[in-house]
């Protein structure tokens, strides 16, 4: 491993309006690796994550992509960088077919061709690479979310909640892929309510409490810690 | 000095009254966000029937008030029931109700030019009192007085209707948010097709007074009055229909003074102070108008 | 799948074709010989700013028409016998793109033997240059605007109102004699307007008055409350105000209720439609203002062409159930001089047309006066004297106080307080 | 692989044009209709360029229309170029205000229109105003009669419209229009795919802008003598969409479609009773909204027919 990460955030913070949603987030990442962010609602973290891809800028801080300055930087440079992410409510191009959706990443991302049909047979999809994206279920159109990230060849993919109304077999198929994801060098950072399902992917997590770090360590260390058991039962 | 003074407080009347003018279209946005693009046909059509009752009827134009929220009611209810749930499930509430309204907004007016033609209408000079009332030496028609005083009024009823009626306090909930108020067991439709009622029964009230405050009615002022409205709502706040007074006494004053100092541009004043609020500061002023992209 | 895309667009040219088609159904009929009828195209605005006016005027041309086809039409001199007469005319609604659109209809698909303009200079102006382009002479009844009349042509003839160029000397004279220093202007910024408030402040400078207010307003403007304190701002004695009837509508509204008081106010149209203004704005307000008055307010008694002022006002009267304005009157003169000229044509061409109406120029005198055109199509006679509306019953009624010739009576001046 | 050459459903549609207008005047000699009819079918065009690939509806589309109609007359007036670099100033001019303009797409779908559409209200009332009488001729119309040429204008009209379809195609058919149509759809999604929205929809902003400035160019030549009501009514944008819905945008023939069929039938009836056509324009609307939001097109591609 190079002695810079592939990820890291120094002193993040953002705010909406008068209120400050998160406080000096600092953490890396390094290639391949998963991370777990985990918290009561609110507590910041999909807020990191859009940080991260550049949806929500942040306003404090700097966010380092291989050593880049990227915080300001607009979502397609990002997205070109190789930074991509999954949406908790899936956004998928609704009125295109499953294939364009995916066509339209691997066309416009400029990081190397992407097997399309690879990546609708590892997300499920294949068999409705015809079907229009708005006539899938959720679970499916959160897959595509996937899908379509997964076309620009990223290294840094960010996936919000996507086991979410998933049953055990489905979670167990999500699970496998995501590590091997990570296996092929890819690194990501995990939202997840679903502890026993982060507990398969990884054993790193970040706890957030009202936009604060509370703890950085395995899932099993945090169940032990004080403020994070305080925070679940504060929120 | 004395033409500053006249501008000044002439501004306020009519500021006062183009609250009225805009307070309606802020109304049914902040209820339903849907955007009545007919705003302005709506204020038409209570002026000419005001025109009616005033020319045909020999009755007073005030009249016209009452027969404006009859017609909020009559048009109001099935229009809202007609299209407004069937728009809400779409994908683009906001821009379908622009395009469907401005449809709207198209017939209304071909039905006036048949009823009406295309001529330019006045009301009876003195139905609103003959005479001047004078404040700091500058004198102002009674019919201006009455439409600033009927505007208030309005608005006050308006302030009331929010802050003291269960009805009110529900529309309020669904300004906040819709769903959580479908949630909380507030008949989201009835109280909806209210809000558009009042929203076009406010309109119509307002075109009562537009022969006196603008010097006549005809079946062409709508789009103006509607990009007018625009400019004054969202000058003041967007959703939130108290703060169109604000936005009318900026529009008012403003107006009044380019009329006065350079007349020739005062044409312009509505939809320069438009485009520098939407464009200088859009978060500030505008809330829900910017895009969260 | 793609041989749908071209079905498609077959369809699209298939379309295209049939609605093509459908329109030029109606060949063109070119006439060697006698035509079996005159083809007169014009123009008429049912609404907007000019409906009114222009409503008259296109009722005056049917008035003159029913009448010559009852007698079996008009005589033609080209060739030597009476044709009737037929009008064929669309609604421009007063707007000046849909009457582009509708002259080029009369002009290339129906063929009318003579192009006759829609009421005002307006209207007018967007027909001057097609009539030219199509070399056709474009009766020109009330578009007086001077910068129309700025060349010489055979395509044009101004023949029932004074060019903006002249229209309003008599008044400025007035304005002059009664030793007015103060004068405040505001007119409508179109051509009709706009040149009579030039030709009037360039006649009132030489005689020493300069204006103290000049202005231009838009011609849609209804709403001159705010306008007459600034006005009143320039402490005038006379206030002329320049604009078609709506606009004089509004402003005597304004003027009434705003409390001022000039001593001499003066607008157009109150000479024109004096019922309609009458209705609109009241007699109190028009009391003791100014305007021009127009036959039948004023009467021409001896005319060498048509029926005089007072005789047209029985027939009309009698014909329509409905007393004449002067726009009927208008109509009725300028079918008047369309007959006359087709009676002395020794050719049915459009040049012969002309030249016909430049030899009636100066030996002709209608209800509307002496009929006198120059070489660029101006109107130089007809000229319009000044009244002043004194109450007389319920209404008021027009004075004439100049030019002295003409004057019924004194002016009252300053205009008294109401 | 099933695809015959991408090109020829394009090409097929502007030989068909082209033959049409070359012929139709041989048909049909008001060619004031014809001029008037191709005019619409380049502004449905344009605003399909913007409206149809991008969601944003610019309600003052008229303001181009005006802005190259005036920029090309006063060129006219004041320089000795030909006419026709004048037009293609005209559409230059157009872009110029496209760009001050492009801070407006700050605002979400309608108050970017109602901006838009304010922003068009205040060109015309600046090139109308009393105040600028001996440059634009202010409220009574200009004139470049020297230069009146019915043939050419038409021709270059043609052209015009030509050059809309052209980029209509392109946008339908191209990587970029893929781009487009993604951000339509949903514009962050769009940016995570890599697409650079800003860039697009200014391009595309632009193109529609530039089509508008042209045909105000073309038609001030072909008119030559006009008011500024005639080139800045409000009527000019609600016709554009109007047409461009019937049709139905985001295709290349729709908006063609719409704009021929219903404007041929605004000419052959409409003209003597245009009362009767706001209110149908307006029922159109309204039906078309809440029955058929995609307009003619949308009853082939519900068939799964590949409309271009």
């Amino acid at each position: 491993m190079s002695s810079e990460p592939l990820l890291r955030l120094e002193n993040v913070g953002k705010r909406f309006g008068g209120m400050t949603v998160l406080h000096e987030q600092s953490f890396s990442l390094a290639p391949g690796e998963i991370l777990g962010l985990v918290g009561p609602n609110g507590s910041g973290k999909t807020t990191t994550i859009n940080v991260i891809s550049g949806v929500h800028p942040a306003d404090e801080g700097r966010v380092l992509f291989e050593g880049r300055e990227i915080q300001g930087l607009p979502i397609f440079r990002i997205a070109r960088l190789g930074i991509n992410r999954s949406f908790q409510v899936p956004k998928c191009f609704r009125g295109m077919r499953v294939r364009e959706n995916v066509e339209v990443a691997a066309t416009f991302a400029r990081r190397g061709a992407a097997d399309i049909e690879a990546i609708l047979a590892e997300t499920g999809l294949a068999s409705h690479a015809d079907d229009i994206a708005g006539s899938l279920t959720v679970n499916q159109q959160k897959m595509l979310d996937l899908a379509r990230a997964l076309a620009t060849n990223p290294r840094l993919l960010l996936v919000d909640e996507i086991g979410a109304g998933l049953n055990p077999a489905e979670l167990g198929g999500i699970a496998t892929l995501l590590k091997g994801l990570a296996a092929r060098g890819i690194a990501l950072i995990v939202v997840e309510h679903l502890l026993d399902f982060l507990n398969r992917v990884t054993d790193r997590v970040i706890v957030l409490g009202a936009g604060r770090m509370l703890f950085e360590g395995s899932l099993a260390a945090a169940s032990k810690d004080p403020d994070v058991v305080a925070a679940f039962i504060g929120g | 000095m004395a033409l500053l003074e006249y501008a000044l407080i002439g501004g306020i009347l009519y500021g006062i009254f183009f609250s009225l003018v805009g307070i309606g279209l802020n109304l049914i946005f902040g209820v339903m966000r849907i955007i009545n693009l007919a705003h302005g046909q709506f204020i038409m059509l209570g002026g000419f029937g005001a025109y009616l009752l005033a020319r045909g009827l020999g009755l007073n134009p005030l009249f016209g008030i009452p027969l404006a929220i009859a017609g909020g009611i009559v048009i109001g209810y099935p229009l809202y029931y007609g299209v407004v749930p069937r728009l809400q499930k779409s994908q683009d509430p906001e821009m379908l109700s622009f395009i469907l309204f401005f449809g709207i907004a198209q017939m209304i007016e071909a039905v006036a030019v048949f009823a009406f033609g295309a001529d330019q209408r006045s009301l009876p000079q003195d139905a609103l009192g003959s005479g001047n009332i004078g404040v700091l030496g500058q004198e102002f028609p009674d019919s201006w007085w009455v439409a600033c005083l009927v505007s208030v009024l309005a608005i006050l009823g308006l302030y009331l209707y929010f802050s003291r009626t269960r009805l009110g306090f529900a529309t309020r909930a669904i300004m906040a948010d819709r769903d959580e108020a479908r949630a909380t067991g507030i008949d989201v439709d009835r109280v909806s097709a209210i809000a558009l009622i009042i929203g076009i029964a406010l309109a119509g009230i307002a075109g009562v007074f537009v022969p006196y405050l603008i010097g006549s009615v005809s079946s062409s002022i709508g789009d103006g009055l509607t990009t007018t409205s625009f400019a004054i709502i969202i000058i003041g706040s967007l959703g939130n229909p108290l703060g169109t007074v604000v936005g009318g006494l900026v529009f008012g004053i403003g107006t009044m003074l380019m009329q006065t100092y350079y007349s020739s541009w005062s044409n312009l004043a509505p939809y320069a102070l438009l485009l520098a609020i939407v464009l200088v500061r859009p978060s500030g002023l505008l809330g829900k108008a910017v895009r969260r992209a | 799948m793609r041989t749908h895309v071209k079905r498609a667009w077959t369809a699209c040219a298939g379309a295209l074709f049939a609605s093509g088609l459908a329109l030029s159904a109606g060949a063109p009929a070119h006439a060697a010989t006698a035509p079996s009828e005159i083809k007169i195209g014009t123009l008429y605005a049912s609404s907007g700013p000019f409906a009114v006016a222009s409503e008259g005027q296109y009722h005056g041309l049917q008035y003159w028409a029913a009448g010559v086809n009852k007698t079996g039409g008009v005589f033609v001199k080209a060739f030597d016998k009476k044709i009737p007469v037929k009008i064929v005319a669309y609604d421009d609604q007063s707007s000046t793109a849909t009457a582009t659109t509708l002259y080029n209809q009369l002009i290339t698909q129906d063929h009318v033997n003579i192009l006759m303009a829609d009421f005002g200079s307006v209207l007018t102006s967007v027909a001057i240059p097609l009539a030219a382009e199509h070399h056709m002479l474009l009766i020109d009844p009330t578009g007086s605007g001077a910068n129309f009349f700025t060349k010489k042509t055979n395509y044009l003839a101004d023949v029932s109102i004074p060019s903006s160029t002249v229209w309003p000397l008599p008044l400025a004279h007035f304005i002059l004699a009664q030793k007015i220093k103060r004068v405040a202007i505001v007119y409508g910024s179109n051509d009709f307007d706009a040149s009579q408030a030039e030709t009037l402040k360039t006649t009132l400078e030489k005689g020493g008055v300069k204006p103290v207010y000049y202005h231009g307003v838009p011609t849609t403007e209804s709403n001159y409350t705010v306008l007459l304190h600034t006005i009143a701002a320039h402490n005038p004695e006379a206030v002329i105000e320049l604009g078609y009837a709506p606009n004089d509508i509004a402003f005597l509204h304004a003027l009434a209720g705003s409390g001022l008081h000039f001593n001499m106010t003066f607008t157009i149209f109150p000479g024109q439609l004096l019922a309609l203004m009458e209705k609109n704005v009241g007699a109190k307000t028009l009391a003791y203002t100014y305007t021009y008055p127009t036959p039948p307010l004023v009467a021409y008694p001896k005319t060498t062409l048509g029926p005089n002022t007072a005789a047209f006002v029985k027939e009309f009267t009698a014909a329509e159930k409905a007393a004449p304005n002067f726009l009927d009157a208008a109509g009725f003169n300028t079918g008047l001089i369309m007959q006359q000229m087709l009676a002395t044509a020794p050719k049915f061409t459009q040049l012969d047309f002309h030249q016909a109406l430049m030899d009636m120029s100066g030996k002709t005198t209608t209800l509307l006066g002496e009929f006198k055109i120059n070489s660029h199509g101006a109107q130089m006679g007809e000229l319009l004297p000044v009244a002043q509306l004194v109450p007389a019953g319920k209404g008021v009624t027009p004075v004439v106080v100049y030019p002295q010739d003409k004057a019924t009576g004194k002016a009252i001046y300053p205009a008294p307080k109401k | 692989m099933r695809k015959p050459p991408a090109w020829r459903g394009p090409v097929l549609v502007l030989v068909a044009l082209a033959a049409i207008f070359a012929v139709a005047p041989r048909l049909y000699s008001n060619e004031s209709v014809l001029f008037t009819m191709m005019t619409f079918m380049a502004l449905a065009q344009g605003l399909n360029l913007l409206y149809g690939f991008t969601g944003y509806l610019p309600f003052g589309y008229v303001g181009f229309f005006g802005t190259g109609a005036y920029a090309t007359s006063l060129l006219v007036t004041f320089t000795s170029l030909p006419v026709i670099a004048a037009v293609l100033l005209g559409g230059l001019a157009a872009v110029v205000v496209g760009l001050i303009l492009g801070p407006l797409f700050r605002l979400s779908g309608p108050y970017f229109s109602i901006a838009n559409l304010a922003a068009s209200q205040i060109i015309y009332n600046v090139v109308a105003n009393e105040a600028l009488k001996p440059i634009t001729g202010g409220p009574y119309g200009i004139k470049i009669e020297h230069v009146y040429a019915p043939t050419a204008s038409y021709v270059t009209m043609l052209a015009i419209l030509l050059a809309a379809t052209a980029l209509a195609a392109y946008f339908r058919r191209s990587r970029f229009g893929l781009g487009l149509r993604a951000m339509h759809q949903d514009p962050i999604s769009a940016s995570l795919a890599g697409v650079d929205i800003v860039r697009e929809r200014l391009i595309a902003w632009l193109a529609s802008a530039a089509i508008a400035g042209l045909a105000g160019g073309a038609y001030a030549w072909n008119l030559s003598v006009f008011y500024p009501e005639a080139v800045f009514t409000l009527q000019i944008s609600v016709f554009a969409i109007v047409f461009a819905l019937f049709g139905g945008v985001g295709t290349v023939i729709g908006p063609l479609l719409g704009a021929a069929l219903l404007y041929a039938f605004y000419a052959g009836i409409g003209v003597s009773a245009p009362q009767y056509f706001e209110l149908l324009y307006g029922l159109l609307i309204v039906l078309l909204v809440l029955f058929l939001p995609n307009g003619l097109a949308s009853l082939l591609t519900r068939r799964k027919v590949d409309v271009l």
